[in-house]
């Protein structure tokens, strides 16, 4: 009981961080900095235990008796929920001077992002599917809100006059697909969905694919996948930078932490049908991400169409899971882990750019001589680059490298060239921004690099990305490309069916 | 005699209106009250399996779909009226400039 | 002495760390720079004295990097590796030295970053370590091309990553495939080339294997029909990286396909020798004319460095003891040369700001200094005797003979290529009457000359004692060609 | 005679559906979606739900509908500023196209089930067994629809109160 | 001995880099033209002291034991194994004996000649640069080394005709010959090559290959000997490869007297006359290489006749003079085309001086329809110049009317009457365009002064007194064929000759001679006419057959248009164009689908809608599949 009381903390900590910054900002004279602060405490001390718990929790189910066997505890969900932890942490830190600059910031920005997480972090956690679906409302509703917080621009406005209405719409599809599976199995727990599939090898199940099918849909949606992938250009350039950040990191985690506890109950029977849905999501995600990114005039609009392809190599690997292959699940994480860090970093820097009052409207021409006006921070937003790009000795290219590893496992030889050919393509538009940063001559006379928490920040990320690509066992206790590795094998294994 | 393809068949046909809803029209009300709809139709969905299994889960899950519904509507309304105060319009295309070519700006 | 080949990878990235982050001043920076250049110098020579001429692979290091997928630090030299590392070894100092006027700290850090990616790749015994080198020595040369270089800079740094990635990429999915094939047949995962080596294939499967490194190889090196981003690179890049380009990276290219090409997979090349040579061929003739009604002396020598290239490439697609050793002399002697010429472009372009050819003439009569040092390594470049590209070129030929009547001869018009475009540039740069750009051109100074005689003098000893150097190769290339054919059999 | 009742209900259930998405005015719409409300309610009764039957009329009727009603009062939309649209038949026929796949399938899959209704306990769909259910069951849910509403309702409070200042 | 061997390759390469380091380290000018003088004349004369000590040595020793001098192993490959290794037999005896006799006396002429060149000491330099390089040419002992020396001097030729580089025509003569020289030498790697391989693992020095060639079929010595004369074309200026010859008079006179008088030109006859034992496997070969000398010699003549630049008439009488070797060496008689060889090397240089003195005094005049009268004011000059011009139209008893003769007796007895006639004429043109220049030159104008004259030092007088000694009698050494069996060649034997023929054939030649010196005195005794191009044949004679027009149309103006078309079409047109196609299609299909992205909800809702819709329809497929 103790024990999972320790397990609940985590939670518990972000939904009570939640209820006092609601309460909280209704005190006005409060600076907005402390609001981050507050935030940032409940997420470091929930993190914390997070870590803690990572080390000895193996598989448990929380308050059993209570929750009957929904609230799954095991390394996956802690793993997941460290990097949400994290995610969120890095973002509000680095975003630290943006808030500042923006008068539309307030408390209830920082609950409505703590009410997120929350619901984030309960996605990880479930083992059922109505919860997991009440989790991602959670999670988006909030986020919505939270795109369309700046209230000075109509792009933020639009931004999240869509996302409600076609996140909403999506969203509908989900629980469309879990009636539908209840409707077969009479469960919504995925054991149960397992045994039933086991048990009933003779009875017709098309009614439970159709169900799978429209659960895919929604969180297909949610992560940008391809035919679904129209809201995600607008939706990012219209949000304010935190939230661009925490949606193309934080959510997009999330929502692959449901997508792998479905994919790694072995569903063996309904596979054969999905997959190949999966498989034309897949390719169609890399190229339409592919050809949205190289045609976008704009930063973040290019940032925005290449994590759809980022998205697309995750789902490459999602269908060799289904295909049988033993490392892909391991790969997403790491994939998630890295694409995690250097788009974090990437928009970290567009935000801590975009805090500076005279560059409100962040573009490729903002970017002209950057080398040679902050060399630091470009440096490390070459990083980042490179890291998008898969460009060796960064987390980015060991990422892509076990993805198409585990693709060439499934012996899907074309799958993995294309992907390698995608990579390739990206390596264009990415490079066209350290081109920027590097080929021009600086308007602006040199800058020092300001020792702020968001810049050393982010150069910490930059240096993480590289560790991440090239570390080894050389420091201990950092992990690097193999300790990341072991990290994801290790939650793996600790998942039950 | 009732069947539950009988009340499934309403949902499915609800929910196809509501789609319909969605792709048809501007009015952002009528866009809300399609997402209702078909949320509401799984709910009948839930209800109808429920009964059909004899165990009160499904109904369970109804009951808290209504409350998701509740959920939705209240964002949704608040969104509405937002919109509505800034363009002095429910139409969902009130506001359209983020598109592909107008980026340069 | 473990640890030497690491200490010659990393200090150049380490120096470019340490400088980074200490925020040296330009004359600090310059400093350090040379003085790494030199300390690695010293140490590959000491490598060089250690080195056992018969012993196969030395100095091997290996430690687990990516343990989960058998990936490992892995690194050790052969006779091939050590003659890239102590070019390498060599010519960056002369960069540095040519630079030393340079008041941008980029070039500094990109270089640096330069030698340890090239280091790296000549050094690399995992196919993962070595395409991680391979890959990230392309980014100091991109950034440096854009950022520093001339004409149409932005175009042809993006020409040159794209063309050169998309080699690399298609490499990298078959070092992908070779690691799970390893893995699925032998069962624990290994990148290690002596492990990969022990693989088999069915012949489609390792025909389209052998494609996908070809690619990278034929890109960088680069064969005719993938050569398109070599001239404007070349015209576009900025003195150092010209000679880098030239002299060290698309010797690389032909590295790469006797260290990874000729020991995976010995038959498929076979399927692809016919072709490889034909491109060889029309790559020799057709880069030797082409270069004739060039106007851009970096242009010229581009394309005469692809005729080299090609000639080498010629030599090792050969598999004859005659004509790999020339293949690999002439790597050397031709980095060389080529390292020579295209330094002193870059004097005569930081003197004329114009390297028109049409805008020049006439130095001859007041630097005579200038014009002996750019005769002399133009005429090292047409393989005149007494250099050591005549041996290397000697060599080639007789091996093409021995190959197939008609191949040799085609390889014999290399001695007619060269000097159909270089003997008109001399005449157009050096003689003739002077003109607005040469009027004031001074002759070198001291630096300068000291920066070529080395290369001279090698020239001169590679040219005048040849059996110095290909002793030193032939027990290496003798052992590889005898697994080779042993594998083909 | 629950047959009756039922395509009664479906009737209603559809026809407010339809009205719904054809008005023209958005209160008609509101409207349509009332009768939807009612029908539904009505299904869940005929499935033996009493307690959803309550509950639907409660929330979904009494608080969704009329809240939806009150703000369209409240905001006082008038005919010029909605959306002008014409529902051609084009349209109509292009989006029923586009449906048919999505329910086909879903008809084609509900057909090869074998559905049957089971006989079902007596105190099925009472307060008490849904109750029992909720609180054994589905407390995780239930607590995170309460967070969920919380933090919906603090989405709607940030939304509603302020006023867009368009930078120029 | 050996080591006097090595030397005399080493030496002259040795005071070149030294003279070519002080010429460069020397910027100010500081080093007097003494001190080059002196690097650059000690070591020839030293290599000439050596020589004759290897001479005098040698000739005392049987004919087959050759000396040799081992330096070290230059490349071992495989089969390879080509060592430097120096060997001295009585061909390259004679050879190094009159190089460097000759390059001495040049070397001296020189010194006078370049005093007030600025590039005095690079004259030098590139002079022991070229002397070190014949040299290597001629004592190797296997043919990669001996091609060594062969391009080598090719270099320095390059050089020294590019010698006055301000002027951009001379260094495009120079470009030139080193290009139309490798044109033959890629005959001659072509050629090693083969053989290399057809004697593979045997050893490839001449020993080894004069062994081998017995086991090789009719048609690779076939192919091996016609691809080595195509690289003795090249450097021997013969048909079609001539064309540099002419225009390598822009370098200075003494480069001509030494390059292309005695002793580079003659690398192709002597490496025919090396490989003799090859060639008389292969007669129908050296029968080709002898129609080719003597078309070249007939020709040569022609072109001669026409010409009034006083350098180009000694070139195409070098041309075809060559031609007449050629014709030699061809036909199996290489004691008599090394013979010839020997003495043309003598009055072939003299004349060069000559007319570089004459030059000279006239203050770089070269025209010779200019001049006049000369032999009032030159004296010493007419008289030398007058012996060389009688040894080249062999009269008797100078030096070329012995070797001559040989020769063309050689063809008529050997059954070759066509070579014969043309022997023939061309040797009563020779008689006609060296007469006509002499008449032209020192008597024509009789009272033409010259009032600016520049007067001779006695370092250009005294080798044209030494040279004009050899040209008048060096020939007695042939009488007997004493200089053929000296040399000891693999000649072909023809049927001896009975006495009134060869009286009649000697008298013959004398008859012809004097015709053309007949001829030239009627034309050009007194009032000389410089040649008009009014008939259509002579017009063909004064620009050179048009073959520097032809092989520019053929050669360079189509390499030119070759050249812009590659970078025009193949790469910017069809490699470029292809990735151009393929990059813009692919970003023009990515505007496309963003153009797509038009921001209407209704219109993402419709797409997301149409997605499930499509995904529905590809599930029903698959279910029903099942």
């Amino acid at each position: 009981m103790i024990w999972d009381l320790y397990l609940v903390m985590p939670l518990a900590l972000v939904f009570i961080g939640a209820l006092f910054l609601m309460l909280f900002s209704l005190v006005k004279q409060v600076e907005l900095t402390n609001y981050n602060l507050v935030t940032v405490a409940f997420l470091s001390v929930s993190l914390i235990i997070e870590l803690i718990i990572f080390q000895n929790v193996e598989h448990d189910y929380l308050f059993e008796t209570i929750f009957a066997k929904m609230f799954i505890v095991d390394k996956l969900s802690t793993l997941f929920n460290i990097l949400f932890l994290s995610g969120a942490i890095l973002t509000l830190l680095i975003n630290n001077n943006y808030f500042k600059s923006r008068d539309y910031y307030n408390g209830e920005f920082f609950a409505l992002l703590l009410f997120s997480i929350f619901g984030m972090m309960m996605l990880a956690h479930t083992n059922e599917l109505i919860t997991a679906f009440i989790s991602i409302e959670l999670a988006s509703i909030t986020l919505y809100v939270l795109v369309g917080y700046n209230h000075h621009s109509p792009k933020s406005s639009e931004a999240m006059l869509k996302y409600i209405i076609l996140g909403s719409l999506a969203g509908v599809f989900f629980i469309l697909g879990v009636a539908l599976v209840y409707g077969v199995v009479g469960s919504t727990y995925l054991g149960d969905i397992y045994s039933y599939l086991i048990h009933h090898q003779n009875s017709d199940i098309s009614l439970l694919v159709v169900g799978m099918m429209f659960m895919m849909v929604t969180l297909l949606f949610k992560i940008g996948a391809a035919p679904f992938h129209s809201w995600v250009v607008d939706v990012y350039i219209g949000s304010p930078f935190p939230v661009t950040m925490f949606m193309a990191t934080t959510l997009k985690i999330a929502i692959f932490s449901i997508l792998l506890r479905l994919f790694l109950v072995d569903f063996a029977p309904i596979y054969p049908l999905i997959l190949e849905i999966i498989k034309v999501v897949a390719i169609a995600t890399l190229l339409l991400g592919s050809l949205l990114a190289i045609a976008q005039t704009q930063l973040k609009g290019m940032l925005a169409a290449s994590s759809i392809v980022h998205v697309g190599y995750m789902l490459m690997a999602l269908y060799a899971i289904g295909v049988g292959s033993s490392f892909a699940a391991s790969a997403i994480i790491f994939y998630l882990i890295s694409y995690f860090l250097s788009a974090l970093g990437a928009f970290g820097i567009l935000s801590f750019l975009a805090s500076d009052e005279e560059k409100r409207h962040l573009s490729f021409d903002d970017f002209k001589g950057f080398a040679h006006e902050r060399p630091y921070m470009a440096a490390a937003m070459t990083i980042f680059m490179l890291s998008l790009a898969g460009f060796p000795s960064t987390i980015g290219f060991l990422g892509k490298f076990y993805i198409f590893m585990s693709v060439v496992e499934t012996g899907e030889i074309l799958l993995a060239g294309l992907g390698i050919l995608i990579a390739f393509i990206s390596i264009y538009y990415y490079f066209k921004l350290i081109a920027l940063m590097y080929f021009y001559p600086s308007p602006n006379p040199k800058k020092r690099f300001p020792f702020a928490i968001s810049t050393l920040l982010i150069v910490g990320v930059a240096l993480m990305i590289v560790w991440g690509g090239i570390g080894t066992g050389l420091i201990p206790f950092v992990a690097g490309a193999d300790g990341l590795l072991t990290i994801a094998s290790e939650a793996l294994k600790t998942i039950g069916k | 005699m009732l069947s539950p393809d009988k009340f499934l068949f309403v949902a499915v046909m609800m929910f196809a209106i509501g789609l319909i809803g969605l792709m048809l029209r501007r009015n952002l009300f009528v866009v809300y009250l399609s997402i209702e709809l078909m949320l509401s139709s799984v709910n009948l969905i839930l209800a109808t399996f429920s009964r059909m299994h004899g165990e009160m889960d499904g109904g369970v899950v109804s009951l808290l779909m209504i409350a998701v519904i509740a959920a939705e509507a209240a964002i949704f309304l608040a969104l509405i009226i937002y919109i509505y105060r800034i363009t002095k319009s429910v139409d969902s295309q009130s506001i359209t400039q983020l598109t592909h070519k107008r980026d340069e700006a | 002495m473990q640890h030497l080949l690491s200490m010659i990878l990393f200090l150049p990235l380490l120096v470019a760390f340490t400088m980074g982050l200490l925020r040296v001043s330009i004359e600090t920076l310059r400093m350090a720079t040379f003085g790494s250049s030199l300390i690695v110098l010293l140490f590959a020579v000491v490598v060089a004295f250690y080195f056992h001429l018969d012993g196969g692979m030395q100095f091997v290091h290996n430690s687990p990097w990516i343990s989960h997928y058998g990936i490992n630090y892995s690194i050790g030299i052969d006779a091939l590796s050590l003659l890239l590392l102590l070019l390498i070894a060599l010519i960056m100092p002369l960069i540095f030295l040519a630079i030393w006027e340079e008041q941008r700290k980029g070039y500094f850090y990109n270089l640096l970053l330069l030698q340890t990616g090239v280091s790296g790749v000549v050094m690399a015994q995992d196919l993962i370590l070595f395409y991680l080198f391979w890959e990230s020595m392309l980014l100091p040369i991109f950034i440096m091309i854009g950022a520093y270089g001339y004409g149409m800079r932005h175009f042809n740094a993006m020409k040159i990553i794209i063309m050169t990635v998309l080699g690399s990429m298609s490499m990298l999915l078959a070092i992908i495939y070779l690691g799970y094939t390893h893995y699925a047949t032998v069962g624990f995962w290994s990148f290690g080339l002596s492990d990969l080596t022990q693989l088999a294939f069915d012949s489609k499967t390792s025909i389209l294997l052998a494609g996908a490194f070809l690619l990278a190889f034929a890109i960088k090196i680069p064969l005719f029909g993938f050569h398109t981003w070599m001239a404007p690179a070349y015209s576009s890049a900025p003195t150092a990286i010209v000679v880098v380009l030239s002299a060290i990276m698309a010797k690389l290219g032909v590295y790469g396909l006797y260290r990874f090409g000729f020991t995976l997979f010995e038959v498929p090349l076979g399927f692809y020798t016919p072709y490889v040579i034909l491109l060889c061929l029309i790559g020799i003739v057709f880069y030797s004319i082409h270069a004739i009604m060039q106007r851009n002396l970096k242009r010229i020598f581009a394309f005469s460095s692809g005729a080299h290239l090609s000639l080498i490439t010629l030599g090792l697609f050969m598999t004859n003891i005659y004509a790999w050793s020339g293949g690999m002399y002439l790597l050397a002697t031709h980095a060389i040369a080529s390292a020579g010429i295209f330094l002193m472009i870059g004097m005569l372009g930081r003197r004329t700001q114009d390297i028109q050819i049409a805008h020049l003439g006439g130095i001859a009569s007041i630097a005579p200094r200038f014009a002996f040092f750019f005769a002399f390594f133009a005429l090292a470049i047409t393989g005149v005797p007494g250099t050591g590209g005549f041996v290397a070129e000697l060599l080639i030929i007789i091996g093409a003979f021995k190959y197939h009547f008609w191949v040799g001869v085609v390889a014999a018009t290399t001695m007619l290529g060269a000097i159909l475009f270089i003997f008109w540039t001399l005449q157009r740069t050096l003689f003739g009457t002077t003109q607005e750009a040469t009027k004031h051109f001074g002759d070198l100074s001291a630096i300068e000359i000291g920066i070529l005689t080395p290369l001279v003098i090698i020239l001169l000893v590679t040219g005048i004692f040849p059996s110095l150097l290909l002793d030193f190769l032939d027990a290496s290339l003798s052992a590889n060609l005898e697994a080779f054919k042993g594998g083909v059999k | 005679m629950e047959s009756i009742i039922f395509f009664i209900l479906a009737f209603f259930l559809l026809s407010g559906a339809i009205m719904i998405v054809f008005s023209k005015e958005s209160l008609y719409s509101a409207i349509g979606f009332l009768m939807v409300m009612i029908a539904m309610a009505g299904m869940f009764a005929l499935l033996h739900h009493s307690f959803l039957f309550l509950a639907q009329i409660l929330v979904g009727v009494g608080a969704v509908v009329v809240l939806s009603i009150m703000i369209i009062l409240s905001i006082n939309l008038k005919e010029e500023n909605q959306p002008k649209q014409n529902i051609t038949r084009k349209n109509i026929l292009f989006t029923t196209l586009i449906i048919a796949p999505i329910a086909g399938l879903l008809l084609y899959a509900i057909a090869k089930a074998p559905f049957a209704f089971a006989p079902i306990a007596q105190h099925f769909g009472t307060i008490e067994t849904m109750g029992k259910v909720l609180f054994t069951h589905w407390v995780l849910p239930f607590e995170i629809v309460s967070i969920l509403l919380l933090g919906a309702m603090v989405g709607a409070i940030v939304l509603s109160r302020r006023r867009l200042h368009v930078e120029s | 001995m050996e080591a006097l061997l090595s030397l005399i390759v080493i030496l002259p390469f040795l005071s070149a880099t030294i003279l070519g380091l002080s010429y460069l380290v020397d910027s100010k000018k500081n080093l007097s033209n003494t001190y080059y003088a002196t690097i650059a004349l000690t070591t020839p004369a030293i290599v000439t002291l050596l020589s004759f000590v290897l001479v005098f040595k040698m000739s005392t020793m049987p004919h087959d034991t050759p000396l040799y001098a081992h330096l070290f192993d230059w490349v071992k490959v495989g089969q390879l194994h080509i060592e430097m290794r120096f060997m001295l037999d009585r061909l390259s005896m004679i050879m190094i004996g009159f190089i460097t006799f000759i390059g001495t006396l040049i070397h001296i002429y020189a010194v006078e000649y370049m005093q007030s060149d600025e590039g005095f000491g690079k004259f030098f330099a590139y002079f022991n640069f070229f002397l070190g390089s014949m040299l290597l040419l001629v004592v190797a002992s296997n043919p990669i080394i001996m091609f060594i020396g062969w391009e080598l001097v090719g270099l320095a030729s390059y050089l020294l005709i590019g010698f006055y580089h301000k002027v951009s025509s001379n260094i495009t003569a120079a470009n030139k010959a080193f290009i139309v020289n490798r044109v033959g030498d890629f005959g001659f790697i072509v050629a090693l090559g083969v053989l290399f391989i057809a004697l593979e693992g045997q050893g490839f020095s001449f020993e080894a290959i004069e062994q081998g060639i017995g086991g090789l079929s009719h048609s690779t010595l076939s192919f091996v000997g016609a691809l080595l004369f195509v690289g003795a074309m090249g450097k021997s200026a013969q048909i079609p490869l001539y064309v540099w010859l002419p225009d390598a008079m822009a370098g200075p006179t003494p480069v001509s007297a030494l390059i292309h008088a005695a002793t580079m030109v003659t690398a192709g006859v002597y490496m025919v006359a090396r490989f003799g034992f090859l060639y008389n496997e292969i007669p129908h070969i050296g029968e080709f290489i002898a129609y080719i000398g003597a078309f070249s010699a007939l020709i040569a003549a022609l072109m001669a006749s026409f010409e009034r630049d006083i350098k180009k008439i000694l070139a195409y009488s070098t041309m075809s003079q060559l031609g007449y070797m050629f014709i030699a060496v061809g036909l199996g008689a290489y004691g008599a085309g090394i013979f010839h060889l020997f003495t043309h090397a003598f009055f072939k240089a003299l004349l060069f001086m000559g007319a570089g003195a004459v030059i000279i005094a006239l203050h770089h005049e070269q025209d010779i329809f200019k001049m006049g009268n000369l032999r009032k004011v030159l004296p010493q000059t007419f008289i030398a110049m007058l012996i060389a011009t009688l040894a080249i139209t062999s009269i008797p008893p100078f030096a070329g009317f012995f070797s001559k003769e040989a020769i063309i007796n050689h063809a008529f007895l050997s059954g070759h009457y066509t070579l014969w006639i043309i022997a023939m004429t061309t040797a009563f043109l020779t008689a006609y365009y060296m007469f006509r220049l002499i008449f032209v030159v020192f008597f024509a104008h009789s009272t033409k002064t010259y009032p600016h004259l520049i007067p001779l030092g006695k370092m250009i007088i005294y080798p044209l007194i030494v040279l004009a000694i050899g040209s008048a009698t060096v020939g007695f050494l042939g009488i007997e064929h004493g200089f053929a069996h000296f040399v000891a060649l693999p000649d072909r034997a023809t049927p001896a000759p009975t006495h009134l023929l060869e009286y009649g054939l000697m008298g013959l030649n004398i008859l012809v001679a004097l015709g053309g010196i007949a001829l030239a005195y009627r034309l050009f005794g007194t009032n000389p006419e410089p040649p008009k191009a009014n008939i259509p044949i002579k017009a063909l004679f004064i620009h050179k057959f048009y073959v520097d027009a032809l092989y520019n149309r053929l050669f360079v103006d189509t390499l030119r248009s070759l050249s812009i078309f590659f970078d025009r079409v193949v790469d910017g047109a069809v490699i470029d164009g292809i990735l151009g196609l393929l990059t813009g299609g692919y970003k023009d299909l990515g505007a496309k689908l963003a153009s797509f992205q038009n921001g209407t909800v209704k219109t993402y809702a419709t797409y997301v809608i149409l997605s499930v819709s499509l995904m529905s329809l590809a599930l029903i497929y698959l279910l029903e599949a099942q």
